[in-house]
């Protein structure tokens, strides 16, 4: 029995719910996080999520410029998303594109609910993630590598905010999408939690679900969610007590 | 900017009471959007058009349809565009320029409801596979903007879609050339409406007036197709939800969704 | 007998004096003007003029940004004329283009004679004009549009700016080229005017004239503009006197 | 901005008071342009190009031939496109970097009168009908920036193109390919003149130098061809114009404008 | 700006004075580069890929092989561009946005030691003469400044350059497709290596650190190739150098030079 | 004998060593300077250099826009290296070029030690050099031609600036080469040179050189800079100390 998908005649999911990449419907692709990566930054991380190797740098709280920008009840949060021109299949042009700049913003929406911005007033807390190499599943990734690179820079926060993806492929609702199963699959949500608050800060979905598919997709990217928390706290255990932890 | 007003926070405050009792500062009920009205047919130079008040909210849209290269690996597939312009003149704050992030993010979740909904068949327009495909260019201008662009947007480019007359065009030594009395409707698979709920407190109201707008802890916008389910979805704002605001939302936008899109279906049955 | 323009075999105008759309040569198109049309800007008019159809919204006096634009010793007046993407046969590009940034200008120089902005030093008043579909003639339909809504506002004016073109087709001059003639015929003179003070504010001129044509031209086009006038004032008159003015 | 010197309230005074004394504040009567020198052939590399004073004016116009698409719609047409920049150092306030309204306005005035004249027959300029056109380039630099651009631009940019040599191209495996060693005078067929005229308070001048420029209340630049007819127009300026004061202008322009074009039609002969 | 802080001119005093002995900030010698690491093949999904240290300097590089137009007059050469970003990462003074003055100098001068040795061989890289090549983008991402940028890229670029593998290209029907599985490594022919030297006064250091760069009077890059001879060279900084001074950093160059150069033998034998 | 360059079959130098435009290879193209040619700048000059024809203007020092950049310390140094659209071959698109913005700091850098900027703190002094006809040498030409304009605008200079290239063609090091030999030869090496302080402020090299080469090469644009800084005196002499010396 042949499960396509709707664009190749990939196997996307086999008759023993084996994936295209081996992996099970529960089970996310392998995982590294490490804080502290950068010298010049306040903070830094850097994840290794499936394919996706991105890196982000955390300066702040900062005076803000331009002056006119800061805000005298809080302080504000600033965030670009970007990829270098090698990170995808086809060479990206250096200027921002529109993916990026909506990515920029839901990324610094899921981020904001953990940030104790109303601590720093007239500040700003500048996020830098640069996507080194893309696959599926990239904001996710740079969301969960952002909320560590926070806390690396000893930024106060409410919560970590975590992130992992979830979608539908073969009809059967499956946890962290990789590219193949994006391209050739039938619902991709990246969702974004904050593991303790139990509050989803982001959540996007391309392609269709059910009413009933879309309450477990939801909840399976949350148990995701708990499982890359997890490797979150373990990398910032790492750099601050393990004796290893020197970059 | 960062600074608000005293009556913005009286304003502010009269929100949250009159939601603690059950009701909204217009009147309506939690899950009521405000009046909706569209028109089609008119813009009659573009292809297809429709203007769009969501209360005060006022949007025209416009199709161009025209010949152009097609995506690299996506040579049998027409191309759809969605744009979205905050016309200076529709608020005191909107200026002039290239978008920001707040209106590219209008524009991708416009686009993004319609295209997952599949509601264009784009592998109809295809002239010559990979290399001359028909784009449909959905530019929406905003007029008057007083809350909920997404949904006011959304409703007008999927007027204006429907309404939409497409030219035939033929390949002629490699070039495409118009065949002037030939047109056909666009080729429509199903109507997507787009919901858009914002979260006050533990409140959730659906389609939020421009004041209800400058308060909201957080909203989604979720668009369901014509079978009921849900193709696509965008969360926005300073804060977020619990499961359960989110299962809800999602019961809403359908039940809520089927309203509008009958709406909708009257233009369709119109424009043929 | 057939008259053919330069560039097609179009009947601009036949031998009764009948032009290709069926007016006269003194004629214009039909004219609908509406006062306050929008909700959030300070005066706002709708037009159709032929197939133009504009719209206008104001804002000011008020405040200056950036703040080092504001002049101490008067107001300033800023305008932008811009077209929709689907206004036009192909599909324009969000950019101004400089044909609008021109118009923008012409436009801004025309009102400016007749808004009395020495009484209110350091602010601004804001001009947007919107084609949403355009025909020929836009630049004079979009003038007179923008002189109602500065009025709608409230804003003190010396007189109203009225506009109107007129042309040559087939050696005849006459009054508001439409985008037919525009193309075939042999020049379009768009001529802004106030109708009190009798003074022209702009007017420009694309192709052949013989002096004398030149100033007949110049008189047709002030015959136009007195007609458009009226509807000018009757669209004032709509808003603020009649019981229906409501939107 | 917006705060005139007194230096500059003096000078303007002072050129108010010499106008009702029926003077001009460098001697000139109403109607006299300043000098105007003229060389062609200043910049060889370039297809052609002049150098213009009018009086402390400056500018620098060279003509570009380069083959190029033609537009749509415009298949059997060649191209020809005005720029003009300010260059950094013609003046303490021009600023560099892309054009504002002013230098757009400039170039697109100077367009105008050209093209309408129908001063180059484009119609000559077509390589391959609908495929491939010569396109005409004439960018003025201007070097010293003394009032009145439009008439030193206008006049740079007719001296460059009476003096310019088209070479030879020819279609090749549907590539242009240049023919070394041939080339042929640019299509003429008229020599369009523009003439400035600024208004004062009631009196009219000619071509408008630096100190006059600064306190014009209206501008009109009218462009007359060797027909002695007027093919262009542009009113500028905070101010306007009577009916008969725009009709007296037109006259100046074709009785001023034809002692311009004698001395513009020396370099035609020159260059033949 | 302009304002140094006084820990910056403590600083600069301390780096002087040790000059002065003979004795640089971090202990290195005068001519002692930073310790060099590289890792190639970093970035799987690119044709080529290299991550450097030097010092506490690090920088990725990128290199994407695809079809493109050739530049006209040079139809039968492929394509090679080098691009720099400061990432806004790699240090609180770098800002997104458009590269400045500074960043293309940097990827100019990149560029320019990498062609003018004639590393890569670029006729190698010819699909179909005068239409089709395939072009070299050589893409460095800079995340984590601290001086010295211009040998950290270079370095990284060369060893991207070396672990190159060039995916096979053909024409059909005038179109480049793809032929999957089958590559070959890029054409090399020398491998050129830049050494970036500091004047502070009268001293000459190769290398300088974060805090030697911010006090130097002049620096100079010169690049020199497998046969030990200068192909480029760029002076920078506010102010000059004598003859002597410029002799003798070539001289240094070369002898520094082929050091860096058999680490960077070691890539090639590891790629290959 | 027939000695090629690299690229083409031009004899770049013949048996008797006479270059392809008949100098010899210690010789310099015609070269012309004029200082004092603009009315509005403050200092001025204009150079040919071989085809080269170059303007040069300079402001200063005058108060720094936007305010931000003045500093309290010095006075500041701008300069544009521009190129008219007519000035090469092909037109030149107006934006500045990557290879215009790097020329526009070489050339800046190597004036900076020549300008006593520490006399106007909090001022600018802008340069602007507009390439009216471009050949091979045109930075060099652009900074001789620079460091005259900024004498003629009164700036205090240590030193003049000279500038000149020397490069290598068919295995000789030849003076100033021109736009041929900079595409067929072997190495282009523009130099800066203040003769009196004998410092190299401009160095560049394009091709291949041996150490012994390299050596002698920098030998021969330095004796080329001291025969353009004749020049250079020349032409602020004739300004100053000529009868002649109006415009």
């Amino acid at each position: 029995m042949i499960l396509g998908g709707r664009d190749t005649d990939l196997v996307l999911l086999d008759e023993n719910g084996i994936r295209c990449d081996g992996r099970k419907i529960d089970e996310t692709r392998k995982i590294m996080i490490k804080a502290g990566v950068l010298k010049n930054a306040d903070g830094s991380a850097y994840i290794e999520f499936g394919d996706n190797k991105i890196i982000v740098g955390v300066f702040g709280p900062r005076d803000v410029h331009p002056k006119h920008l800061a805000n005298t009840d809080t302080g504000i949060l600033r965030c670009r998303y970007h990829m270098s021109p090698f990170s995808v299949e086809e060479r990206k042009k250096p200027a921002p594109s529109r993916r990026e700049i909506e990515i920029s913003k839901v990324i610094k929406e899921a981020l904001k609910p953990a940030v104790m911005l109303e601590q720093f007033p007239r500040t700003v807390v500048d996020i830098f993630i640069e996507v080194l190499q893309a696959d599926g599943g990239s904001r996710c990734a740079a969301l969960a590598a952002a909320s560590v690179a926070l806390a690396d820079a000893g930024i106060p926060m409410r919560d970590m905010v975590s992130a992992c993806a979830a979608g539908k492929v073969v009809d059967t609702i499956v946890l962290d999408i990789n590219n193949e199963e994006d391209q050739a699959g039938q619902a991709d949500m990246p969702v974004g939690y904050m593991p303790n608050m139990e509050k989803i800060t982001l959540i996007q979905l391309d392609g269709v679900l059910t009413p009933e598919e879309y309450k477990k997709c939801v909840e399976t990217a949350i148990g995701g969610c708990k499982l890359v928390y997890e490797i979150q706290k373990k990398a910032l255990t790492d750099k601050y007590f393990s004796n290893g932890g020197n970059n | 900017m960062g600074n608000v007003s005293l009556i913005d926070q009286l304003k502010g405050q009269k929100i949250h009471d009159l939601l603690e009792q059950g009701k909204r500062v217009d009147g309506r009920s939690f899950d009521e959007p405000r009046q909706l009205t569209i028109e089609t047919g008119v813009i009659p130079k573009a292809e297809g058009s429709a203007r769009v008040h969501l209360g005060d909210t006022e949007v025209v849209t416009g199709i161009k349809v025209q010949p152009d290269k097609p995506f690299p690996d996506l040579g049998d597939k027409g191309i759809f565009i969605c744009t979205a312009e905050i016309l200076p003149l529709a608020h005191p704050d909107a200026e002039p320029g290239p978008p920001g992030e707040d209106v590219i993010e209008l524009a991708r979740v416009v686009d993004r409801g319609i295209r997952e909904s599949g509601m264009v068949d784009l592998a109809q327009l295809v002239l010559e596979k990979d290399k001359t495909v028909l784009g449909i260019f959905a530019d929406s201008s905003i007029i008057d903007h007083a809350g909920n662009l997404f949904d006011a947007c959304s409703y007008a480019t999927t007027a204006a879609l429907l309404s939409t007359k497409i030219p035939k065009w033929e390949m002629q030594d490699d070039v495409p050339v118009k065949v002037e009395g030939q047109e056909s409707d666009a080729p429509i698979t199903t109507i997507p409406v787009s919901i858009t709920m914002g979260r006050i407190g533990e409140h959730i109201i659906v389609d939020p007036n421009a004041d209800e707008w400058s308060c909201l802890d957080a909203r989604i916008t979720i668009t369901t197709n014509s079978d009921g389910n849900i193709c696509a979805l965008q969360k926005g704002g300073k804060d977020g939800f619990t499961l359960e605001q989110l299962v809800k939302c999602g019961e809403t936008s359908v039940t809520v969704g089927a309203k509008i899109r009958e709406t909708l279906k009257e233009i369709k049955g119109a424009s043929q």
